[in-house]
C-alpha cells in the first residue's frame, strides 16, 4: 500500500525531534507598536525519541498547545530550532516545509472545529494525499477506507458530512486524516478533553492501538495529568512557558521532584474512595501570574509552598539531571 | 487592578488619535474630490452666458483656476489649514465655512431628532417584541420592523407629507397643517420621523435578536436562581447586556441617517448640508462641493467618535 | 451473555465501527438550507413577488401597454382608467407602462450592482483577510476612508464625473456598495484563518489557494449569499435616491425614484402618481428583504428565532 | 422526592428526567455523576423550578423544608430560589453578568429576599467574599467580573450563593472549566463550607473523583434514570452497575501502573427521544443477558443503602470483568 501510493519513509536514528532553546513570543495588540509581549513559550529544550510517547502537560496557559504548534511549524518560533528527523524545521520554508508536513501530522483538541463542514469526512481524509500527489484515485479511495477502518469508522459513510456524526466519530475522523500519510510523528492536541467521558475511553485506546500498529511517535500534550500518565512513556511538565520537570511517567508520580509536579499531582481527586481519604491537596495561594510579566527567578516562586528568598526570587533555576533520565528546574528540588 | 485614572488617560489619548485620524480622513476625501473634479474638461465658468470673455479671465484668476492644479491644490490646502474653504464658484464673494457651519446646525439638528426616533421607537418595539416572542405583539412587531426598513425614508417623506400636508388639513378643516420647509420647532418631527423610520425598523430587530440571545445566557439564568423578579431580571441584567450589540451600530447608522438627509433636506426644502450639496452639484459649485465633503468628513467620524466614547458606559469591559 | 472487549486491533477493526446503523438519511448542508427555505413563508412569499417583478421586468423590454416614453396620451393627471390602470402622469404618460419599464431598470441596476460590488468585495476581502500584513492594512485604509464619507456623496459625485448611463449608475453603486461586503468577507476570513479546520489544512500541507477556495470561501459562502441578497434592494432604493435627486439614469427612462420625484410636485391633487412607483419600489425592496431574512434563518439555523 | 421533567418538541416528548427519587438530609452532601445528557443537570434545574422552555416538570413532586417546589405561587418562588436553595453554574467566565460589579451583584441577591435588610446586605458582601476567600475584597468588591480569574469568578459565584444562608447548594459542574489546581482550591472550600455552615450541598459533575473527593453519598444517572446510588465509598469501592463499574475504570489512575487498558464502554450515550428498550444502557453494556433488552430492572436494594437498576449485577460477573481488565 505504501509502495503504490508513495508514502515517503526514511531511516532515521537519533531523536526524532529535538527541541532546542524555543521561544514564541506574541505581541499583545493594541497601542501603537510598542505593545507587550506575552511569553508563551520562553526557553524550551526537550527531545522525543522515535517509537515514544512523550506527555505534555500544564494548566491553561502555560504554552503546552502553542509548543505543539510550534514543533508542528503552524507557528513559527521566536527563537530557537526544532530539529525533526536531524533537519532544522524553522530554517524551512515554502514547498520544503510543505514537504516535511508529510511525516508529521497533528490531532486537535476540538472535533467541532477541527474538520471543514463543507467537506465529506472521505474529502477530509484524502486531502493530504491529493496535497502530496500521492497514487491514482482508486489508490486513494482504497487507502482511505482503510485508513477508515482502521480508525473505527465505516467507510459506506465516506461520502457524508462531519456534522452528521458524534464529538467521538469525528475525533476519529480526524485521526484518521492525520494517519493517511502514516507520519512518524503525531502531535496529539488534548484529543480527549472535549469528549464525554465514556468516548474517552475508546479515543484513548485507538490511539494505543494505532502507535502501535503504526510505530507512530506521540507528542501527547493534555492538561489532565492522569491521562498524560496513562499514555506516556516520559511526562514533560510546563509553568508559565517553561518546562519545569521531565521524567519517565512512573518517576513522574512515585518520585516527582519539583514542588508544582508535585502540587499538580496532589490536587487530582482520586475516584478510589480509600486513596481520596489519604490524599492531601497542596493548594497553591494566588493566582498565576502574567505570562506578559512573569516573576523573576523561578517563576513558581511567588506561589511555591517551599520556595526560599531570595535564592528563588533571583536565580533561575536551570533544567538539570538529578537522577538518571530525571530532569527538573529547582532550587530545591525533592525537597518537598 | 484597573485603576480608574488610567481609564481615563487612555480614553483621552483614544480620542485624540481618533480626532487626528477624523482630520487625516477629511483631508484625504476632499483631496480625492479636489483632484477628481479639477480633472474635468473645461472650466466652471467657459459654459457660462454669464461670463464674457473679459469676466471669465478675471473669474479665473480670482479662483485661482488658471494655475496648474497642484498649485492651486496647495493654496487650497493652506487654506483649510485656516479652516477657509474658499468662495464659492455661483454666487461670488459667498465665503463657504460660515455657509456651511450655519447649514451643519441645521443638519445635525435633524439627525439628532432623527436619531431620537430611531433608538425611541426601535428599542422599545425590539424589547416588547422579544420578551412577547411568539406571540402577536411580536410578530406584528417584527413584520411592521421588515416593511419599516423595505420602505425607503422618501417614501415615508411622501406618506408623511400626504398625511400632514394633506389628511390632516382636510380632517381638521384647515386648522391642523403642515409648513414644508425649516425654521420652526413643528417643522422638525416630520422629517425626523421619516428619516428615522427605517433606521428604527433596524434598531427593533438588532434589540430583539440581541434581547433574545441574551436571554438566554448563562448571567441571566444565575439571575433567575438568585430569585430576582422578572422585571429586575429583564431590565438590569437582560436589557443591559443586549443594548451592547445595538450600540455597535448606532455608528454606521449615524453615517445612514447622514446620507439620509440629503434625500428628505432635499424633499422637504431642508436649509442644510444635503441640500446644498446637492443644488452645489446640479449648478456645478464645485468649490462648495469639496466643502461639504470635508464636513461630511468630519460630520461621520466625529457622531462615529461619540458612539466608540459612549461605549465603555454601556459595557465595562471596553477599555480604551 | 456478555460480549469480551476485543484487545487485538484486529478484531477492534470489526468492533469498533460505530454508529453502523445511526445515520439518517443524508441531508447536504445546500439542500437542508433549500428545504428550510421553502419552508420560510415569508421568504417563499418574497420569492413570488420578485419572480412577479422579474417577469414584468423582462416584459417591459419587449412590451408595454404604451410606449414608457409617449406623452398626451390623455388628461394629464387624471386617475385610473380601464384604459390607463394606473392613471396617467404630469405629461399624460402611462403609468403602468412607465411602472412597469421601472421594473427593468431597478432589477438591472439592483441585480448588476450587487453582482459587481460582491465580486469587488468577496475578492479584495479574502485578501485582506487572507494575508493580512501590508495587504489587509491598505484594503482596510480604503475601506476606512470610504466609510468616513456618506456613501451617497461619492456616487453622485462620481455619476457627475462619469455621466448617468445605465452601466455607469451601477458602477457608481458598486463603487460604494462594495465596502460592506469586502468587510464582511474580510471578517469571515479572518475568523475562519483561525479556525482549527483551516490550520488542519495548513498541517497536512495544503496550499494556500486551495485552503482559500475549499476551506475559506465555501465557509464563507452562506454570510456572502445572505448580504448579496440584501446588496440589491440596497441598491435598488440607492438608484431612486439618485434619481430622486435628478442624478439617476437620464430621462426619459422610467425610473422609480424619478417617477416619484415628478409627481412630488403634484401630491396634493394626484397622489396616485407618487404612489404608484413607491408602492412598486416598496414591495421589490421588501420580497428582497424577505428573500435575505429567509436565506439568513436558512443558512444559518442557530441564528433564527 | 419523586421527579419527572418532560420536554416537548416537534417530534414528540423526550423525557430528561425520568422518575427521580432521592431524600436529603441536612447538611448531606450529594453526588449526582453521569454523562452530558443524562439528566443530573435538568435535575438540578428541575430543585429549583428553573426548568427551561420548552421543558417543563411533568409529574412528582420536590419537598424542600416540607414545602413542595412544583406548587409553589411565583412569589413563593421569587423567595424559595436563591433563599432556601442556592445555585452555581459550570462556566464561571459566563455566569456572572458583565456589566455589573461583582460587590453588587452579590448584594442584591440578599436585597431580592426578605432575610436581610437594605444596610445588611451591604455590609455582608465583604464577609462574604472573605468566606470565599478573595483577597482584598474591599477592593475586589468593586471590580467587574473580566476583572477575575476563572477560579475567582467561582468564588465569587458560591459567596453569591450563600449570600441568604441557604439550606441547600446545587453545584452544577462547579470545576470542570477550571484548572485542577484551581479545582483543588475549589472542592476544598465547598468541603469548608459543608463542614463549617452545615449548608448542604448537591454536586453534580460527570468526574467521579471529583465526587469521591466531596460527596458522601453518590447517584449515577444514565438516560434520565438513576442506575446505582447509596454511600460514595461503598458505591465506588462495590460498584454493582455495569454502567457504573465501566464510568470508574474507563478514567485513567493517577496511581495505575502503565498500560493497563482502559474499560472503554463503547457507542455513545443514547439520544433521548430515541431511546432503546428494556435497559437504557444494555447496548453499550459487556455483561447484557438476554432479559435485558426487551425489560427494564427496577431500581433495587442490591446491599445495605445501596441500590442499582440492573438485572446481572457486577457481584455476579466478577470473572468477566477480570477478563476485560487485561
Amino acid at each position: 500500500m505504501s509502495q503504490t501510493l508513495g508514502l515517503v519513509e526514511t531511516k532515521w536514528e537519533g531523536p526524532l525531534v529535538s527541541v532546542k532553546d524555543v521561544y514564541k513570543h506574541f505581541p499583545t495588540g493594541g497601542g501603537l507598536g510598542r505593545g507587550a509581549v506575552v511569553r508563551a513559550v520562553d526557553g524550551v529544550s526537550f527531545e522525543i525519541a522515535g517509537g515514544e510517547t512523550l506527555g505534555l502537560v500544564g494548566e491553561s496557559g502555560c504554552g503546552k498547545s502553542t509548543l505543539g504548534r510550534v514543533i508542528m511549524q503552524l507557528q513559527t518560533a521566536t527563537k530557537g530550532s526544532v530539529e525533526f528527523e536531524g533537519r532544522d524545521l524553522t530554517k524551512m520554508h515554502g514547498e520544503k516545509l510543505r514537504q516535511v508536513r508529510q511525516r508529521m501530522q497533528i490531532i486537535f483538541q476540538d472535533p467541532y472545529a477541527s474538520l471543514n463542514p463543507r467537506m465529506t469526512i472521505g474529502d477530509i481524509v484524502a486531502e493530504p494525499l491529493k496535497n502530496f500527489g500521492l497514487g491514482g484515485r482508486r489508490d486513494r479511495e482504497k487507502r482511505v477506507h482503510e485508513v477508515m477502518r482502521v480508525c473505527g469508522l465505516n467507510p459506506n459513510f465516506a461520502n457524508r458530512y462531519p456534522h452528521e456524526f458524534s464529538g467521538g466519530q469525528r475525533q476519529r475522523i480526524g485521526i484518521a486524516r492525520a494517519l493517511v500519510l502514516t507520519p512518524s510523528l503525531v502531535v496529539a492536541d488534548e484529543p480527549i478533553s472535549a469528549l464525554d467521558v465514556s468516548i474517552q475511553a475508546q479515543i484513548v485506546n485507538l490511539l494505543e492501538d494505532l502507535q502501535a500498529k503504526f510505530k507512530l511517535t506521540y507528542l501527547f500534550i493534555a492538561h489532565d495529568l492522569s491521562v498524560v500518565r496513562h499514555v506516556s512513556d516520559r511526562v514533560a511538565v510546563m509553568y508559565l512557558g517553561k518546562i519545569v520537570e521531565i521524567a519517565t511517567s512512573r518517576d513522574v508520580y512515585d518520585t516527582p521532584l519539583h514542588p508544582y509536579t508535585k502540587v499538580l499531582l496532589s490536587s487530582i481527586p482520586n475516584a478510589d474512595p480509600d486513596l481520596e481519604v489519604q490524599r492531601k491537596p497542596i493548594l497553591l495561594k494566588g493566582e498565576i501570574p502574567s505570562p506578559i510579566n512573569p516573576p523573576s527567578g523561578c517563576r513558581f516562586h511567588t506561589r511555591c509552598p517551599i520556595a526560599q528568598l531570595p535564592i528563588c526570587a533571583e536565580v533561575e533555576p536551570l533544567l538539570e539531571k538529578k537522577a538518571d533520565g530525571h530532569v527538573a528546574a529547582c532550587h530545591f528540588a525533592g525537597k518537598l | 487592578m484597573f485603576p480608574r485614572r488610567e481609564v481615563t488617560r487612555g480614553t483621552l489619548v483614544y480620542a485624540f488619535q481618533r480626532l487626528v485620524l477624523i482630520s487625516f480622513t477629511a483631508v484625504v476625501v476632499s483631496s480625492i474630490v479636489f483632484i477628481g473634479v479639477h480633472q474635468l474638461p473645461g472650466n466652471a465658468f467657459a459654459s457660462e452666458h454669464r461670463a464674457t470673455a473679459g469676466t471669465e479671465a478675471a473669474l479665473l484668476h480670482h479662483y485661482h483656476l488658471d494655475l496648474p492644479w497642484p498649485q492651486q491644490y496647495v493654496l487650497w490646502l493652506e487654506g483649510l489649514a485656516h479652516g477657509d474653504l474658499g468662495e464659492s464658484l455661483v454666487n461670488l464673494g459667498t465665503q463657504i465655512t460660515p455657509l456651511l457651519l450655519r447649514e451643519v446646525k441645521v443638519s445635525v439638528t435633524l439627525g439628532l431628532a432623527a436619531v431620537l426616533v430611531t433608538i425611541g421607537v426601535g428599542m422599545s418595539l425590539g424589547v416588547l417584541a422579544a420578551i412577547r416572542q411568539n406571540t402577536w405583539v411580536d410578530y406584528t412587531a417584527s413584520t411592521a420592523a421588515v416593511i419599516g426598513y423595505s420602505v425607503p425614508s422618501f417614501v415615508w417623506a411622501f406618506l408623511l407629507i400626504l398625511l400632514t400636508v394633506s389628511g390632516f388639513y382636510a380632517w381638521t378643516g384647515g386648522a391642523i397643517y403642515e409648513d414644508i420647509g425649516w425654521g420652526k420647532i413643528e417643522q422638525i418631527p416630520v422629517p425626523a420621523l421619516a428619516l428615522g423610520l427605517p433606521y428604527a425598523a433596524i434598531v427593533a430587530r438588532l434589540t430583539r435578536a440581541s434581547m433574545l440571545e441574551v436571554i438566554r445566557q448563562d448571567y441571566v439564568r444565575t439571575a433567575w436562581a438568585k430569585g430576582l423578579s422578572a422585571r429586575v431580571v429583564i431590565l438590569r441584567h437582560a436589557l443591559r447586556n443586549a443594548l451592547i450589540p445595538v450600540a455597535t451600530i448606532l455608528g454606521p447608522l449615524v453615517t445612514g441617517i447622514i446620507t439620509g438627509s440629503v434625500v428628505i433636506e432635499y424633499l422637504f426644502g431642508i436649509p442644510g448640508l444635503g441640500q446644498e450639496f446637492v443644488t452645489s452639484i446640479l449648478s456645478r459649485d464645485y468649490n462648495i462641493v469639496i466643502g461639504v465633503f470635508t464636513f461630511y468628513a468630519a460630520l461621520v467620524g466625529l457622531a462615529n467618535l461619540t458612539v466608540d466614547l459612549l461605549y465603555p458606559l454601556l459595557d465595562p469591559r471596553i477599555r480604551y | 451473555m456478555a460480549t469480551v472487549v476485543p484487545t487485538t486491533l484486529e478484531v477492534a477493526e470489526e468492533r469498533q465501527i460505530v454508529g453502523a446503523d445511526q445515520l439518517p438519511e443524508q441531508v447536504t448542508l445546500w439542500q437542508d438550507a433549500w428545504r428550510r427555505l421553502t419552508r420560510n413563508r415569508m421568504a417563499v412569499i418574497g420569492m413570488v413577488i420578485i419572480g412577479f417583478f422579474l417577469v414584468t421586468a423582462v416584459v417591459s423590454f419587449v412590451w408595454t401597454p404604451y410606449d414608457t416614453w409617449r406623452q398626451a396620451l390623455g388628461i394629464t393627471y387624471s386617475g385610473p382608467s380601464l384604459a390607463h390602470p394606473l392613471g396617467l402622469d404630469d405629461y399624460g404618460r402611462d403609468i403602468l407602462s412607465r411602472v412597469m419599464g421601472g421594473a427593468g431598470i431597478a432589477l438591472s441596476v439592483g441585480v448588476g450592482a450587487s453582482l459587481v460590488a460582491s465580486a469587488i468585495g468577496i475578492i479584495l476581502g479574502l485578501l485582506a483577510g487572507f494575508y493580512r500584513g501590508k495587504v489587509d492594512v491598505l484594503i482596510s485604509l480604503l475601506i476606512n476612508i470610504s466609510y468616513g464619507v456618506p456613501d451617497l456623496l461619492i456616487a453622485l459625485i462620481l455619476v457627475v464625473l462619469i455621466g448617468r448611463g445605465i452601466q455607469n449608475i451601477i458602477l457608481a453603486i458598486s463603487i460604494t456598495a462594495w465596502l460592506g461586503m469586502a468587510r464582511l468577507v474580510r471578517g469571515q476570513t479572518l475568523a475562519l484563518r483561525e479556525r482549527e479546520f483551516v490550520e488542519a489544512a495548513r498541517s497536512i500541507g495544503t496550499k494556500n489557494l486551495k485552503i482559500l477556495s475549499r476551506h475559506i470561501l465555501p465557509n464563507a459562502l452562506g454570510p456572502i449569499v445572505v448580504q448579496a441578497t440584501y446588496l440589491v434592494p440596497a441598491a435598488i432604493i440607492f438608484e431612486a435616491f439618485l434619481s430622486l435627486l435628478g442624478l439617476g439614469v437620464p430621462p426619459p427612462a422610467p425610473s422609480w425614484g424619478r417617477m416619484a420625484v415628478e409627481g412630488y410636485k403634484a401630491i396634493q391633487i394626484a397622489p396616485h402618481i407618487v404612489l404608484a412607483p413607491c408602492v412598486a419600489l416598496s414591495l421589490t425592496v421588501l420580497a428582497f428583504n424577505w428573500l435575505g431574512d429567509g436565506l439568513r434563518d436558512a443558512i444559518d439555523p442557530r441564528m433564527r428565532r | 422526592m419523586n421527579l419527572t421533567t418532560e420536554f416537548g418538541n416537534a417530534a414528540g416528548t423526550v423525557r430528561a428526567v425520568d422518575g427521580i427519587s432521592f431524600e436529603m438530609d441536612p447538611g448531606e452532601t450529594l453526588g449526582i455523576v453521569g454523562e452530558s445528557g443524562s439528566g443530573k443537570s435538568m435535575t438540578a434545574l428541575s430543585i429549583l423550578n428553573l426548568v427551561p422552555e420548552p421543558g417543563r416538570i411533568s409529574g412528582g413532586q420536590i419537598l424542600v423544608n416540607n414545602q413542595d417546589v412544583v406548587s409553589m405561587t411565583s412569589s413563593e418562588l421569587l423567595e424559595y430560589r436563591g433563599g432556601d436553595v442556592a445555585m452555581i453554574f459550570q462556566d464561571p467566565m459566563t455566569s456572572l453578568n458583565p456589566v455589573l460589579r461583582v460587590g453588587f451583584q452579590i448584594e442584591e441577591a440578599m436585597r431580592a429576599h426578605s432575610r436581610f435588610d437594605k444596610r445588611q446586605a451591604k455590609e455582608r458582601v465583604i464577609p462574604l467574599l472573605q468566606r470565599v476567600r478573595i483577597p482584598s475584597p474591599q477592593q475586589r468588591a468593586k471590580d467587574y467580573p473580566h476583572q477575575f480569574s476563572g477560579g475567582m469568578r467561582q468564588r465569587a459565584m458560591i459567596a453569591m450563593g450563600l449570600a441568604n444562608e441557604p439550606s441547600l447548594l446545587i453545584a452544577d459542574e462547579p470545576t470542570t472549566a477550571l484548572d485542577v489546581t484551581v479545582q483543588a482550591q475549589i472542592l476544598e472550600l465547598l468541603k469548608d463550607l459543608n463542614r463549617e455552615l452545615g449548608t448542604a450541598i448537591i454536586l453534580i459533575s460527570h468526574n467521579v473523583a471529583v465526587i469521591s473527593s466531596l460527596c458522601t453519598r453518590v447517584m449515577v444517572m444514565y438516560a434520565g434514570r438513576v442506575v446505582e446510588s447509596g454511600p460514595t465509598r461503598q458505591v465506588f469501592d462495590h460498584p454493582e452497575h455495569p454502567y457504573t463499574w465501566s464510568l470508574l475504570r474507563s478514567v485513567p489512575r493517577v496511581d495505575e501502573r502503565r498500560h493497563e487498558r482502559l474499560i472503554s464502554i463503547e457507542g455513545m450515550p443514547p439520544d433521548l427521544s430515541r431511546l432503546p428498550s428494556g435497559c437504557k444502557f444494555h447496548p453499550r453494556c459487556h455483561f447484557k443477558v438476554d432479559r435485558c433488552s426487551h425489560e427494564e430492572p427496577p431500581l433495587a436494594e442490591v446491599a445495605a443503602e445501596q441500590e442499582a437498576r440492573c438485572w446481572v449485577l457486577m457481584r455476579n460477573v466478577s470473572s468477566q470483568a477480570q477478563a476485560l481488565k487485561t
